[in-house]
């Protein structure tokens, strides 16, 4: 990271996050964190706090955000309870999530570096000389090719605004996650308990409060999955890939 | 930084129609009794490539050379014997079904910038621009009377599924003029 | 006789618009594999010139030089658009640091759905969709030449702080096979 870099353009404290990586990011790099385990514990109750205060919250991405907040508290538990053993699925979730915000850091330094130089040298196109037009229609040309050209572009763009809803993701296995997750928390503290020694006291208040933290997520879960039923709550991964070609 | 003869070749390729020589100095921040050197400097550098300087009395202009002229030529026969393809079917339909078109319709109902596209149906005679009656800022492309005698078309209604596709086309513009009248840039 | 660069040189100059590989190649009467030379030794010719070859994954077009940007910009104010977003950036960033990208491998990365930004894209001509040459079901997305004159680059290697930045193969990989793990058979 280049920290001569201007960044004011990408911290515009009023704008609404777009999603959830942009946020956990710059919760990331507020604390001079690397993306760890460590990091990612250590922000999981910012990242809640900031998604629950959020009032111009982006309506299609609350699952998304709820989703990345229960990856977060996964890691947040493991964190705090050693013992607790993460399931493949889960761990693979972790690891995904990782190797995303990896991704989405570069690709954000990246338009960082694009910002500073759109527009700036731009390189000019030949100037228009005046076509010489003449008459050349070509073999391909029929009243009928331009009526199967026209039908395959508006299906194609049909298609494209179509695909998004296609792709919905129930929201009851976040809830059911977030449940399954605080009685499996729950019972590790119960195991452990007679392990903690001196600073006892102090690590099961941790622990009591995260428990709480589980509980705010769990109403912000189902508050998400409310609202589903008043409009589509889309995921993000779309494979819309048909488009025109460009030309 | 550039010297003044790769700033004049910049200019002049900017340009593209012949610029004049006062015109020139002016933008170069030179004399225009200093011109002529730069010009000669220009000259010599493209000796011998596929571009050469055409100076008159009063203007300057950059064109393919003599030696490049089989290539030219080349190019313009081939651009006007090639399929229309995918891009160019597509944009001459959306300017037949609609009965014309502005550039920003035929990029809406297509989804993608067609500036390309356009440009070679102009050349190709299958199109031509006129000033929009609604809106003189714009040009409205319409298809010639050429394409039409060719297509064997009387008017844009004998098109096949007219009704249903022309339909179609609309309904897409109408909703990306509504979208792009709130949204500023993303 | 012009040499094969020089005469790329006059084709791109004629042709005035962005030149598919695949076309260039046909009219120098060259097999297409042997193009990339070509195209390397015009880019050397033309280095510190006021013209600059801009090279995108699929097209050549002439462009002026990064250098000669202020004098061009006189002539031609009206080209300079408005910037885009952070979430066009961002989508653009993805694209030209992987090389081209799918629509599913933008939102992997961004953890958003891009499709809006994409869209914008696609219709400033700024991107362009073709199929994926590994999975014909799929479009892969490129920067077009008018891309990178914006960011006033002759290709895709220049990008700032390329070798850091970009994403090795091995993330690709591993972004494809989440898009594709995810995403039903259509």
């Amino acid at each position: 990271m280049n920290p001569t870099l201007p960044r004011t353009n990408f911290h515009i404290t009023t704008e609404a996050y777009q999603g959830p990586f942009e946020l956990v990011l710059d919760l990331i790099e507020e604390r001079k964190l690397l993306v760890n385990d460590l990091a990612l514990a250590s922000i999981t109750e910012e990242f809640i706090k900031h998604v629950k205060a959020q009032e111009h919250f982006p309506v299609e991405e609350t699952a998304t955000f709820v989703e990345i907040a229960a990856t977060l508290l996964l890691v947040k538990s493991k964190s705090l309870i050693p013992d607790l053993a993460l399931t493949e699925e889960e761990q693979q979730d972790v690891d995904d999530l990782k190797r995303r915000l990896e991704a989405y850091e570069k690709a954000r330094e990246a338009a960082r570096e694009l910002a500073r130089i759109f527009g700036k040298a731009m390189l000019f196109e030949a100037g228009a000389r005046a076509p010489e037009v003449s008459f050349a229609p070509s073999k391909d040309l029929s009243a009928s090719s331009l009526a199967e050209a026209l039908a395959r572009a508006l299906a194609a763009r049909a298609e494209v605004e179509k695909l998004p809803e296609a792709r919905v993701k129930p929201m009851i296995t976040i809830e059911e996650m977030m449940e399954r997750l605080a009685a499996r928390v729950e019972q590790a503290v119960n195991l452990s308990f007679k392990e903690f020694s001196g600073s006892a006291k102090e690590k099961v208040e941790v622990i009591v409060s995260f428990l709480a933290l589980l509980e705010l997520v769990k109403q912000g879960a189902v508050a998400a999955e409310q609202f589903d039923h008043h409009g589509d709550i889309r995921i993000t991964h779309t494979s819309a890939d048909s488009a025109p070609a460009y030309g | 930084m550039l010297t003044p003869p790769q700033a004049l070749e910049a200019l002049l390729f900017a340009a593209g129609e012949p610029l004049e020589k006062k015109e020139a100095a002016k933008l170069l921040g030179i004399k225009p009794e200093q011109l002529s050197r730069v010009v000669e400097a220009l000259s010599g550098e493209l000796a011998g490539r596929g571009v050469a300087l055409v100076e008159s009395a009063n203007e300057l202009e950059l064109r393919t050379s003599p030696a490049a002229a089989d290539y030219a030529k080349k190019l313009r026969e081939s651009e006007l014997s090639r399929d229309l393809g995918k891009a160019g079917l597509e944009t001459l339909a959306v300017i037949a079904y609609r009965g014309g078109a502005t550039r920003s319709e035929v990029d809406w109902v297509r989804g993608v910038n067609s500036s390309a596209s356009m440009k070679t149906l102009l050349l190709r005679g299958l199109i031509e621009g006129r000033e929009d009656e609604a809106d003189r800022r714009r040009v409205r492309y319409t298809l010639t009377t050429d394409a039409l005698a060719y297509l064997g078309l009387a008017r844009a209604s004998e098109l096949p599924r007219y009704g249903e596709l022309a339909e179609g086309a609309g309904a897409l513009i109408a909703a990306e003029a509504a979208a792009a009248a709130e949204t500023p840039a993303p």
